[in-house]
């Protein structure tokens, strides 16, 4: 059912945890429909100098969140902003058909995370 | 890798027993029922002496029994059946807000089709509110559908009281018994009930068969049509097997009732045990009148799936009430009845045990159930 | 006693391979298709392949095949599915007047509920008179259920031709084909057909699993409610073990079907020569163009059951189109249709073979018909 | 589901065949139903001398016949006359309740051959 990359980001999840002082925070999705991810960013010279994540729900949201903040470090913010769901999910090895809404969840919780940014070095 | 089964409320292993007695039904008494000669007539003696061994053990009559091929089939026959033979504007029906599926969406249905539907309430254990169910009957209610036990969380229902204030308002009483029957003792007589839907693999017996009681002089549209099988209420050539399979079954469950009881339920208080002391923030939905091989419970702040693949890894099967495995939006309509947060519903967690289970398994289920929370929680944003 | 069994239009022992390949399923691989742990998706994956392979038989996709719990349900599921989408007033359906009772009491049931209902003829050899067929078509006519073989005789309608018909006027197609599937090929894609019923139990799979084949694109209501299995359409727990045998007796079918069908038909001519030779005025009710395995006749002035009840005192089991064996007050409805007279359809016997036929048995049954018909001419006011 | 005796009278009816010269022939029943009987009577002094049957019908219907005629033999007509269905069924240990019209034709059937014989001798 799952790929082995995701079983690999589920199990062993890379940049687990709360950020002290983040520079921006994203949180996306809903408890009601059993998920949620918060995306922590710390930024320098507009590049992600640090990332971690926080996620709430079943294993595809929980390998997607992992996938993408490793996606997402050390890229410039234009950058990060490019990364799409899909290639998230291809970076997991594809997700069953009614998983893919929780790389769509993860891309959007890097555009949260990004606007947080923004709207707080403003 | 060891299968540790935990699942008995969706389905169940067939027993040794009930699966040898079948296998003589394949390849030598292997009559249709309906034929006019030897083997049919063989056939059609044995689905009778099923017929007459169920009958006894809910105390109907022989002829009262139907067979099906499944728990869904029988609860629309009751539901389907009953109000297809009333006008829509002629005909209200209160069905429980935790009703399997089976029911639920059948009743939904009805709805689409111009019948009148309440749901009725359940309270924070998952038990019927009587004085709420009191309070919904109208004088067109012709028919009250409620479960005997919950699939979720094994609450076992108010029947008496229900069947009293159907037989009072002389409204029929139909009860979906899958969950209940082979498990507790069923007397139709006794608590007046005038349909009762059973599947056969909740309690060891082959998916795919089932049976209504369907109480003399109460009146159903059958759902189907063709030959006279079944008393023309629900023709096709009749599954012999497993109706042989269904009854041997039941057999074996109430002979060994009592000692498998007691084992379960030992089974599942030491589950329960284990589960407390070794998890924090555990919300218990089994209330304590339930049947005794069910434990279900809320890890709020972990999804459910995620708990039920990474059990299913190490070889544990359990199920959730959480949305995100069934393709579903919503998490289980019976936890939000029960009057569950969102959290604590996609964090519920059903564990079924059977006669099959042992001791070690359940030590193992605790030590890995805690090992994973652990993981899990770490993770979330909700500890 | 030894049982020789020539009614396997009526059932069939089940297939000593599509018995082993089942047991497995009941004891070790019992996981409910619907769980979302290892299991549940195990149980998924194995029928999602039945499906596959059953798919292939016919030339569909395997989205296509719905499982379903019986012939009967399966042609429910089609005529009443189909009709219940569309207003009475605006739905004219045409069904032949030999269909099994499946068809033909549905389309009674439709009538009752103000559909236009119009009945195909046949011929004296019991095959669909297509100028009669398209005579009766009109602008309202939405679905026509011709079987691909009849029950009784045998006789292979030409679905081609129907087919051809149907396609030009836009008409959907629906086949009964449980009595040909197994024994003859089947490309729903060549031979453009909407809708197909097949069940197991007259291919040497078990009684009470079946299917129906829905073409892409078809909407039918579906007959009961509940889970989400089988596409919403036939909700209720899948029954694997019966699905995983009705996929082995038809493989087991089509992989020796070129052997059996020599087999079968050499022991059904032996048959029709020996009693033709052995018993005079026979009338022959099985045309040439039939499924290899069936023969009918008739002998007037003999009641079937009188046959058929001798016959299985010598361990001899077959089956007739007499009124009198089936409680029903009027002789087979499919004699009628093809013009045999009373004492024709009432002496109507139907022999039916499968590959656990043996020569042996042939011969023996010769020689006692030939016995029972002397002892019972001679009884009866006609010789 | 028949019993011994209906078996018996099945196997080896009794009183078989058209008889030559009858006094009375009483015919019932209606192939389109499946079941025909022909008594044929010969009456001496008020007595049933010899009585015969043809039936066409089930094993019940040629069992009803066979007993029907064992019943009448050496009786007058005023005693055949009183022969009911339901004497005929049990002497037979019973029918099945879907072949109890069979017995009925054997009823009706002792009335008729009576009744042409009552014609005949007038
Ligand atoms: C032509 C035909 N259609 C339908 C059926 C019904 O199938 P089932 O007995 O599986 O309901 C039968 C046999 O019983 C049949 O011969
Ligand atoms: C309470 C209840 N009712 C009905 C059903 C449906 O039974 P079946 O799966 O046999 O259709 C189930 C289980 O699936 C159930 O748990």
């Amino acid at each position: 059912m799952y790929s082995k990359e995701v079983m690999d980001h589920f199990r062993h999840p890379r940049n687990v945890g709360k950020m002290e002082n983040p520079d921006g925070v994203g949180k996306v999705g809903d408890p009601q429909c059993g998920d949620e991810m918060i995306i922590y960013i710390k930024v320098e010279n507009n590049i992600i100098k640090d990332v971690s994540f926080e996620t709430y729900g079943c294993a595809a949201a929980i390998s997607s969140s992992s996938m993408t903040t490793e996606m997402m470090k050390g890229k410039t913010i234009e950058e990060v902003l490019q990364i799409t769901n899909k290639q998230v999910a291809d970076n997991l090895g594809g997700l069953p058909a009614n998983k893919i809404h929780c790389s769509v969840l993860a891309e959007d919780g890097i555009r949260a995370a990004i606007d947080d940014y923004r709207k707080k070095s403003k | 890798m060891n299968k540790i089964y935990f699942d008995n409320n969706a389905t169940t292993r067939v027993d040794d027993e009930a699966i040898k007695i079948m296998n003589e039904y394949f390849s030598s008494e292997y009559g249709n029922s309906s034929s006019a000669h030897g083997m049919g007539i063989e056939a059609l003696e044995t689905i009778d002496k099923c017929r007459e061994k169920i009958a006894a053990y809910i105390n109907c009559e022989p002829s009262e029994i139907i067979f099906t091929g499944s728990g869904t089939e029988s609860d629309n026959m009751a539901l389907l059946g009953y109000c297809h033979l009333k006008k829509p504007d002629e005909c209200h029906i209160i069905v429980s807000e935790i009703e399997h599926s089976a029911i639920l969406n059948t009743a939904k249905e009805l709805q689409k089709e111009g019948y009148g539907v309440s749901f009725a309430k359940v309270n924070r254990e998952g038990i019927i509110d009587l004085d709420y169910l009191e309070s919904i009957i109208n004088e067109k209610t012709k028919i009250i559908s409620i479960m005997y036990a919950n699939n979720e969380t094994g609450a076992i229902q108010p029947i008496k009281e229900i069947s009293e204030i159907t037989r009072k308002r002389n409204i029929v009483f139909h009860t979906d018994a899958v969950q209940y029957i082979g498990k507790g003792y069923i007397d139709v007589k006794k608590t007046e009930i005038e349909m009762l839907s059973a599947s056969g693999h909740k309690f060891h017996a082959p998916k795919g068969v089932g049976f209504l009681y369907l109480k003399k002089g109460i009146h159903i549209k059958p759902l189907i049509f063709g030959g006279s099988h079944e008393r023309k209420i629900r023709p096709g050539t009749v599954n012999v097997p497993y109706i042989v399979s269904m009854t041997k079954a039941l057999d074996v469950a109430y002979r060994d009732k009592e000692k498998n009881t007691k084992y379960i339920a030992g089974l599942r208080d030491t589950l329960k045990t284990g589960i407390l002391d070794s998890i924090d923030n555990i919300v218990i939905n089994t209330p304590n009148n339930s049947v005794y091989n069910t434990l279900n419970i809320s890890i709020p702040g972990i999804e459910g799936e995620a708990m039920l693949f990474s059990l299913s890894e190490m070889g544990i099967y359990i199920s959730t009430g959480s949305a995100c495995s069934s393709g579903d939006s919503k998490p289980s309509h019976v936890m939000t009845a029960m009057g569950r947060s969102d959290l604590e519903a996609h964090g519920s967690l059903r564990l079924s045990l059977s006669k099959y289970n042992s001791q070690d398994e359940i030590d193992y289920v605790i030590k890995s159930l805690k090992e994973i929370v652990d993981r899990i929680r770490k993770i979330s944003p909700y500890k």
